[in-house]
């Protein structure tokens, strides 16, 4: 019992003496794992904020039908309840030519314009929004047929040509943005695996005496298996920080940009963890099986 | 306790290393194995603690044989043989009390304070105790080769195996360690060391293997040394 | 002269024999570094295809002028003219009624609904191209109403808060792309850098030997950076021909997407030797300086 | 030739090696410094070929002084002393043949027939020519030593060097090696032999410095070994 608790402290300082010993090795580890570590961090941030604009251009997506001057408050109740039974619309927001007014103002910040012309030109309207996943620019321009051809309905905008390059733009990116982040994660993780990889053959000689002094497999590997963790452990804390800099940096800028989400985060931590065990264990089963037993 | 059984060693490009060695060792002997360079002194040591196979024939080490030994059952094999290698293979990043601790923490049985004890103790044998914080390169060639015979005493083998133990040691300081090779055999263990020295079995007058170009040409003579 | 000319030799053959002795150092190598070069160059194919799709979206982005029913020719030729004087406005085309017929039936494959009205009810209409670095949605506006204002215009179209959007989402994708750009530059710089270091330090045994012997520092350098180069070489054209094969998969998808341009090449090739060859140099200078002279 | 004068030195943690030493060797002189083993006598060759520098005093070798000597320069003193390292130091990716070429390849003033030829040469007069495509790790103790040898007389050195010539070698090849560094000296190459086996000198009767705990306690005796 004693001797086993003995053992674990012997781990740790050999893991601990590991990095201290090879001061330029280490160092030379940690650059490489954290220069991969923060490439895959801002391909992470990448996808995270174009996935957030993309969510926020989505959800802007919308039809405004403008209605015909005196339009009765009867037919306009039966004008939503059609939009509304529409199977693609989530919600029917009407905006009286007051409101429209209201909203004109407030987006000029002047009103000499309308005064000048001593009436409200300004046509009431019905903001139309659609469920998600039915924005494409495809279902957008349908249901604007069907708004448009109803009674009362005088004209419908939807942003036609540029819904659908949005649409086009957004996909384009999507793809993309899969393809690089599935790349530079592999990359990263051959790079963090490698890395820990020379690490270990450097020191071959080291394990090679240990197997011939009777040290098992297992009991060579701890001190390397935990030298990786911690390698790569620090590694991604220092990307993150750094991450976070940029970031910083970067949102004085551009003010809307996110941070990396909690889930991100995890997936970027665990990610490294396992290249650096992994590239470790590989390393290490090299080594181990070479010469004899 | 060792037993070559028609022993028979081929490295590549067709080197016969050993050929046909037979002999066999009881508990706690001590056996010189002597020859010119070349001879397979080292190869002969290299199966006792198989870091090398035989290519045709057996060896046998305490209950472990060559032939059938499981590769995880090796660093057992080992933890009981002490070895004193030719090139010394002390680990460059630590200093020698680190280096003779390493089969004391290897065999993780011991606590820190009988470690320490027992590599004080072997250290002291070699006459190393003022160097044990100094890394390999610090040491002179001797002093490394001292290192070597502590780590492999420390751990009460019950095989000793010592390849040119004081070839890099001047006389006085050789003699002082076949002395401590002699009282670690007189405690029970058996011992085997291969040397191109012949003037110390013939002092100590013990038994003898005579080498050469791979085939046992002499063994026996001496009386038991005990 | 033939004994140095043995000594190129020698050069060389070291090279070879550098990679060939140590197989597992140099595959680790060489995947690192094509790895963190195929992040780069992924990078590098983002960065040339958003700034092309950039460029085309600011291309097509123009204001549609239509044109009252009736508007006789020569008062088309003063509203051209009138429009031309515009300093924004790059080039001015005429689009009659049958050419915008013409185009409507084309983009709809279908005559059915216009033949049922019988009539051409399209505008004539100018398509309006603003000068390069003049398209910003502000701009768009401005413009828009100036031209709107004009007697015998009708409606001008432009894209709106639209144009906004693509305008603002441009210019976050390219702030981001060049951060990112400068990020994975320099990091794959460092692990470039520090794989090829990585491999000198496995091997400062035989440097520290060659020392003693008598080799002078650049002797022995010779061979590494010779084999350092090479090895970024070999990686830098691996990543391509990766990045080749990943454009190809993905062009399948989206046809338009451009591979890198020869500029973005030779960028992407003299990078990696230069991280190559620095990594080469500093590990040495570390290794030559280390234990005496 | 080699002339040290008032020579120190001190390593880290106080440790003297060298204790103010003084001597002095004329051209093709053979030396042979014995002494127990962390005398000091890898410390004084050392001195020699530069790998350290006094602490305080100065080493001449050549025209080279150790105080004075700029890095660029090393190497050239280098090329023209022949060292043989007590722990061989053999590049372990090369074969012997190019471990022993190695000095060659590095002086750049031979041609590829040349450098065959000479390395040949230099294999045979250790008795090694049939091992030349070995690595390292596929000989012997007493034949890594031999190679050691062979590359520090292959590129005919002004001085040569050999520190525990002998320390892997049986009776028989040690003598012939003895032999092979005599003829080098009768040759002209001043030699400086250290080994803790005083039988060498004493049989061949040649200079001696005898060295413990890093000062010079004898210095003489023999005749012009010649
Ligand atoms: N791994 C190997 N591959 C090829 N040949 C080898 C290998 N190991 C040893 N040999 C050869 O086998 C022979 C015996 O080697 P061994 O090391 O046993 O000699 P030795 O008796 O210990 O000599 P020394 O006294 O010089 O150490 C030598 O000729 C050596 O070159
Ligand atoms: N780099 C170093 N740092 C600290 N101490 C050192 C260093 N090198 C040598 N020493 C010490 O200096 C003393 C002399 O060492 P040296 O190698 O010269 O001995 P030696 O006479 O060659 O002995 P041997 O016959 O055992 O090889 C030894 O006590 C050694 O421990
Ligand atoms: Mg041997
Ligand atoms: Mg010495």
């Amino acid at each position: 019992m004693k001797a086993s608790l003995s053992k674990v402290f012997y781990f740790l300082k050999e893991t601990l003496r590991g990095i201290g010993r090879h001061k330029s090795l280490s160092a030379a580890t940690l650059i490489s794992t954290v220069a991969s570590l923060l490439i895959f961090g801002v391909i992470l941030l990448v996808t995270a904020n174009v996935q957030r604009a993309a969510d926020q251009l989505e959800k802007r997506k919308g039809i405004v039908a403008f209605i015909e001057e005196g339009v009765s408050g009867e037919r306009l109740e039966y004008l939503k309840s059609r939009i509304e039974e529409i199977p693609e619309v989530e919600s029917v927001t009407f905006v009286s030519k007051e409101d429209a007014l209201e909203e004109f103002r407030r987006s000029l910040g002047t009103e000499e314009f309308l005064e000048a012309l001593g009436t409200n030109p300004l046509p009431a309207s019905f903001d139309v929004a659609l469920k998600e996943g039915r924005r494409a620019a495809e279902v957008l321009e349908k249901v604007s047929s069907v708004i448009g051809g109803l009674k009362g309905v005088e004209e419908v905008s939807y942003g036609g040509t540029w819904a659908a390059r949005l649409d086009r733009l957004l996909r384009t990116l999507a793809v993309f943005n899969v393809m690089v982040g599935v790349i530079v994660g592999l990359a990263v993780a051959f790079i963090v695996a490698n890395t820990v990889r020379l690490t270990v053959l450097a020191r071959r000689e080291s394990i090679e005496i240990m197997k011939v002094v009777g040290a098992r497999a297992g009991f060579i590997k701890v001190p390397f298996v935990l030298e990786g963790m911690l390698h790569t452990l620090i590694s991604a804390v220092v990307a993150l920080i750094l991450l976070y800099v940029a970031h910083e940096a970067v949102s004085f800028r551009l003010p809307d940009i996110i941070f990396l989400p909690p889930l991100f985060v995890t997936l970027f931590v665990t990610w490294g963890l396992i290249s650096g065990v992994v590239g470790t264990q590989l390393s290490l089963k090299e080594v181990l099986r070479k010469r004899g037993s | 306790m060792v037993r070559f059984f028609h022993v028979t060693k081929i490295f590549t490009d067709n080197r016969v290393a050993l050929n046909d060695v037979n002999f066999q060792m009881q508990d706690g002997e001590l056996l010189f194995v002597v020859g010119p360079s070349g001879a397979g002194k080292s190869t002969l040591l290299k199966m006792v603690y198989m870091e090398e196979r035989p290519t045709s024939g057996q060896v046998i080490v305490g209950g472990f044989l060559s032939t059938t030994i499981s590769p995880d059952k090796i660093p057992l094999l080992r933890r009981r043989v002490g070895v004193v290698f030719q090139d010394f293979r002390l680990m460059q990043d630590r200093t020698a009390f680190e280096n003779v601790a390493l089969p004391l923490r290897i065999s993780g049985r011991f606590l820190g304070t009988e470690i320490k004890e027992r590599v004080m103790n072997a250290l002291s044998k070699v006459g190393l105790c003022h160097r044990r914080n100094a890394l390999p390169r610090e040491l002179s060639g001797g002093e490394q080769q001292r290192v070597g015979i502590a780590r492999a005493i420390v751990n009460n083998p019950i095989v000793l195996l010592a390849d040119e133990p004081t070839g890099n040691l001047d006389f006085g300081v050789g003699r002082e360690i076949i002395q401590v090779i002699c009282n670690i055999n007189a405690a029970g263990t058996a011992v085997i060391v291969a040397t191109h020295d012949e003037r110390i079995p013939m002092e100590l007058g013990c038994r003898v293997a005579r080498i050469r170009e791979g085939r046992l040409t002499e063994f026996g003579g001496g009386f038991a040394a005990r």
